[in-house]
């Protein structure tokens, strides 16, 4: 027998993935809301929707490669009284910023943007494709909600609610296989963060992927005595200030964690909380304002500062700072 | 769904030619209306397009005068045609034929681009229940029409959607993804409209980013096509029926235009594009060009905001 | 005489506001930087290039209205080793953030954003023309500097000080009339914040036309007593952080003012910057997660919340929160 | 500038007949090892997009073997020819042409896709100094390319831009911006080729979003078109050569191309688009049906990472 008959294998698309539960949660969702419709842009397969294609064809619809007509046509889906869920990767729904804010959110429709394919966690495909900004621009529209939310059963109770939910959404899930950190009581809630670990040391507060190494970070600080509480901030926007609130008063000290530009995206909106509230020291782990790199997801987080033993350095700064006032 | 027209260019080809010739008065008298009452309300805004306004007010008439299955009490309507505007620039003439056919008030309608009214510069659709979607960013519109039109389809509608484009707004990539899209897709419930005014912002198009030769384009983006006088409402009128005929593609109709058009010191002058402030005296020759009697500019005219 | 024989008047554009010291030191800067090109998608009157084309018609470049092309193609242009200043209104740039982020910054071409009608300022086109999001989305991009002057001198010296910066930057203008906050001995650079009026109870950090509305606010408050100083934070990034650390050590007390959403851009950049130094209350001013409306600017500063008195009310918040931990 | 290449496509039609196939043979050996390269790097890196780098080896290899005026030791040239990879996916290709010719060592670029390595999955500007522009989001390349077209027109350059664009990526309105705009300025120092392989990512051109008729579209758009055979070099070359002598306008080649093209179990296959992995089996076969001899396979298999 020759290689010719093997089918090539797909990268990635591990059952595991953020990408591929949020696909296989939109096709068994089908049923329950007729008029859930699924853009794609020649990627279905990136993005996890095959799974929906192969259930509902016809509620599937082709806009080929071009962002910017689909996430406008979405728009028109919506006001029709379709449900639209655009699905593209995350880099490509910055093509398609402006069709977003005005045809989706000033107009305030019902429909939702998944993106696959955020940050480091692309891995090889490299920088170019490793969207690093995409919280930040979505989060600065009006009106628009966003999701990041940990593991793959979160991510299919994400995709419920974002259904439930009436507005425009923009969602991320991720590429490359992911940890199962919840079981079946877990409950994801739009707007709501939830303490994963108990803590009273400090806060790591944690969105998408950063959240299993928030969780691994607390187990390393725990070996050194330091209690570190985790929190998985799977709504980015609205953000759950008293949730925060409440951290930064019990724990007086917070770390952020995301697969994201260190600035704008969930450090952004964790600082502007705790502000305008509880102010108290907070150190930020993300991407330090550089564009990725190819390399395997676990290579990168190391070489770009965003694994483990980065949120766990960052908690002892954090706590170092304490009560200083620096 | 008894969406049934008094009368309609629809049916026009049945009626006899007296109805036909009705029809063309009628909405060539909107058509007039639709023209003053976009002057005037630009007028009190103190800034707007009146170039665009002008050249599309026969296409926007013949539209909601006899094409289109949308008036006033169906506005919620799952089965009423869409209409959107692309160009959302000429929101002042969407406005005004909408306020000619009793969608709004005519009187509201000039509390344009003020704090607190819903006549926004560009339209809003939170803020009037007869405007299908926002628009103002060139090229967003027309794949909102796109995706109606796809919807309508999904959902088994007969409704139609119909859009209309700047010509300096093909310039958008967008427009050509929609195109393309439209065309793949079969949806010959959707018919553009371009008003081809053959002036954009600055200049004219040839000067900014030739289109020519548009027509070719858009048949090479597998579209049916139609070329007409968009200051000739009973070719316009015949032009929609036949392209709500065409089965199987999207349609075309690119509108010949003179921008500014009935008003003679901004025909064909780039600069009356937009934004601009008219005075009262600009204001009165302009309405006086276009057919206003004296009570009738005063009426416009006269301070209502204050 | 018949009023056809008057040009209509264009509205907006007087010799005060920032698009058009922008559009008058470009052509007056062409002798200096002999690669400089300037690109324009139709809207030259707009931006207030017109005049530079007046003066350098063969070093303008028209890309007609295709946002996306134009970004791009700056990119390439710069690779080939011209200087270009791509131009358009804030809320079309976000049609090609991608291509910022990609051609432009992914890149570290040396090629400038400049970008008129920002925010509310807009005024009567309303809430579609009316970016309250370009600064999040900007500031997001790895290595993007991000400008925002206050003032037609400030903005003069900007323009130059990003011609003679290396690497791509993103700068907005403004549309309406300006206030002259600023006399000759003023001096504009990149990455510094300026102390713009002395006070030690409460730091009114501004950017754009909200510096002029902080000065205003200032001069409330010290009718009431309260000695406000005001920061003008013209460069949002790299933000000036030491800057912060010291009005935060001297005054305790911070509120930010932008003419832009609340969340991502002035306000988030200085929240990140404090919280990572010395956590103080922080009180936000801007518009709140809504879009504008049509409107003239002044009425809608009002309507939206970020004229002079609720700067004045958010710093009376923020002076009470001090030390309380709240 | 001096800049002579010894025998270059452009020298061709005054050269004699032998000195033509000469260069095709040239070029056909520089396309074999390009493949062949292309197809160990994505095997060693793990996942990939060989489809596409199989389909544009022809084109690559006759560009960079033949008609750009580019070699190692001018690429910091402002007057060399620009090649931009607009379909950054094919990077894999890239790298392995231009090992060919001596722009990088053949053994580094098989550091495909690594952390460290400078070949990154899509070609990146500040990583290779023989990589034009940064690209991977489709059609951005494009504009860019138009971007250095009009610089070095404007800085009286007599270089040339030549830039690779997939089937697929002709969907993205910006290609259409671009391709308006490069008419407009009568960029003819400006050359695209087109990947005409029928296939994107997830399947045929036909069932994503149809392209035909697509010469129509670049004629529409008022560009020179030719069509041809991507895959006959000795074509390829001359029509190059015409696209370089068309005076006023920017030329378009609309290559027609079979993706996976020289490796049987991947033609036409939309599955080996990318991004795969390829087995240790599938390399090997995928290397002999390339005409690679058994001692090269295990060159180029063997692992050289650790
Ligand atoms: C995406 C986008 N870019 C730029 C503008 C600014 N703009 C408003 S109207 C206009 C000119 C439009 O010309 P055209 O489409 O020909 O309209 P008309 O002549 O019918 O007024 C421009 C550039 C815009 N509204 N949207
Ligand atoms: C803007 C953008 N959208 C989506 C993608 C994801 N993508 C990568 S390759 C590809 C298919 C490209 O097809 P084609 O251009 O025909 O390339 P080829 O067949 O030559 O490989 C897609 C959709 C991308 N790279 N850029
Ligand atoms: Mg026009
Ligand atoms: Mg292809």
């Amino acid at each position: 027998m020759t290689a010719t008959a093997e089918a090539p294998a797909l990268i990635g698309s591990s059952g595991d993935s953020l990408r591929e539960a949020f696909g296989k949660a939109l096709a068994a969702l089908a049923g329950e809301f007729p008029k859930l419709v699924v853009l794609d842009a020649d990627i279905a397969g990136g993005t996890g929707v095959h799974h929906f294609r192969a259930a509902h064809p016809d509620r599937f619809l082709q806009f080929g490669i071009a962002e910017q007509n689909m996430m406008a046509a979405a728009g028109g889906l919506a006001a029709v009284g379709l449900l639209p869920v655009v699905t593209t990767f995350a880099v490509f729904c910055l093509r398609a910023v402006e069709q977003a804010r005005l045809s989706l959110a000033y107009t305030r429709r019902n429909a939702k943007i998944v993106a696959s394919h955020p940050g480091l966690d692309v891995g090889p495909d490299g920088g170019s494709a490793q969207a690093l900004e995409d919280i930040a621009a979505f989060r600065a529209i009006p009106g628009m909600t966003v999701l990041s939310p940990a593991d793959p059963l979160e991510m299919a109770q994400a995709t419920r609610a974002m259904l439930e939910f009436d507005g425009p959404v923009y969602m991320r899930t991720g590429r490359s296989p992911a940890k199962r950190l919840f079981d079946e009581d877990h409950k994801f809630e739009i707007g709501k963060g939830q303490i994963v670990r108990k803590g009273k040391d400090v806060t790591l507060v944690a969105c998408g992927v950063e959240v299993a190494r928030a969780l691994e970070a607390a187990e390393h600080l725990a070996e050194e005595k330091i209690d570190a509480r985790v929190v998985n901030m799977a709504t980015i926007k609205p953000i759950d200030a008293g949730l925060l609130a409440r951290c930064a008063r019990e724990t007086g000290a917070i770390v952020t964690a995301e697969d994201h530009n260190i600035f704008g995206g969930l450090g952004g909106a964790v600082a502007e909380a705790l502000a305008a509230s509880n102010p108290v020291p907070i150190e930020f782990v993300g991407v330090k304002d550089t564009f990725g790199a190819s390399g395997e997801p676990e290579e990168l987080a190391e070489h770009f500062g965003i694994s483990a033993p980065f949120i766990a350095e960052a908690a002892r700064r954090a706590i170092a700072r304490k009560g200083k006032g620096k | 769904m008894g969406l049934a027209k008094p009368i309609t260019a629809k049916d026009a080809d049945e009626e006899d030619k007296a109805t036909l010739e009705g029809l063309v008065a009628d909405v060539t008298a909107a058509a007039r209306f639709t023209r003053q009452h976009a002057i005037a309300a630009i007028y009190h805004a103190g800034s707007g397009h009146p170039g665009g306004a002008m050249s599309s007010a026969d296409i926007l008439a013949a539209l909601f005068g006899a094409e289109l299955n949308l008036w006033p009490d169906i506005v919620n309507d799952a089965h009423r045609d869409r209409f959107v505007l692309s160009k959302g620039h000429g929101a002042p003439a969407l406005y005004a034929v909408a306020a000619h056919y009793g969608f709004c008030s005519p009187r509201a309608a000039l509390a344009l681009r003020k704090l607190g009214s819903p006549y926004q510069g560009h339209p809003h659709v939170l803020d009037l229940p007869w405007v299908e979607t926002s628009t103002g960013s060139l090229g967003q519109g027309f794949s909102v029409a796109l995706g109606m039109a796809m919807g309508l389809k999904l959902q088994k509608s007969q409704a139609r959607v119909y859009t209309l484009l700047g010509d300096g707004e093909l310039q958008e990539g967008e427009v050509w993804e929609a195109a393309m899209c439209a065309a793949h897709h079969n949806l010959d419930n959707l018919c553009a409209i371009i008003d081809y005014n053959k002036l954009q912002s600055d200049n004219r198009n040839d000067a900014i980013m030739r289109l020519e030769p548009l027509a070719a384009k858009w048949r090479a983006f597998d579209w049916a096509v139609a070329e007409v006088d968009g200051h000739d409402i009973s070719e316009l009128l015949r032009t929609f029926r036949r392209a709500a005929a065409t089965a199987g593609r999207p349609s075309v109709i690119i509108a010949h235009t003179v921008k500014g058009k009935g008003v003679p010191y901004m025909e064909n002058i780039p600069a009356w594009h937009g934004s601009v402030k008219l005075t009262r005296e600009q204001a009165e020759e302009a309405l006086a060009a276009l057919g206003a009697q004296r009570d009738e500019i005063r009426e416009f005219l006269d301070d209502r905001n204050g």
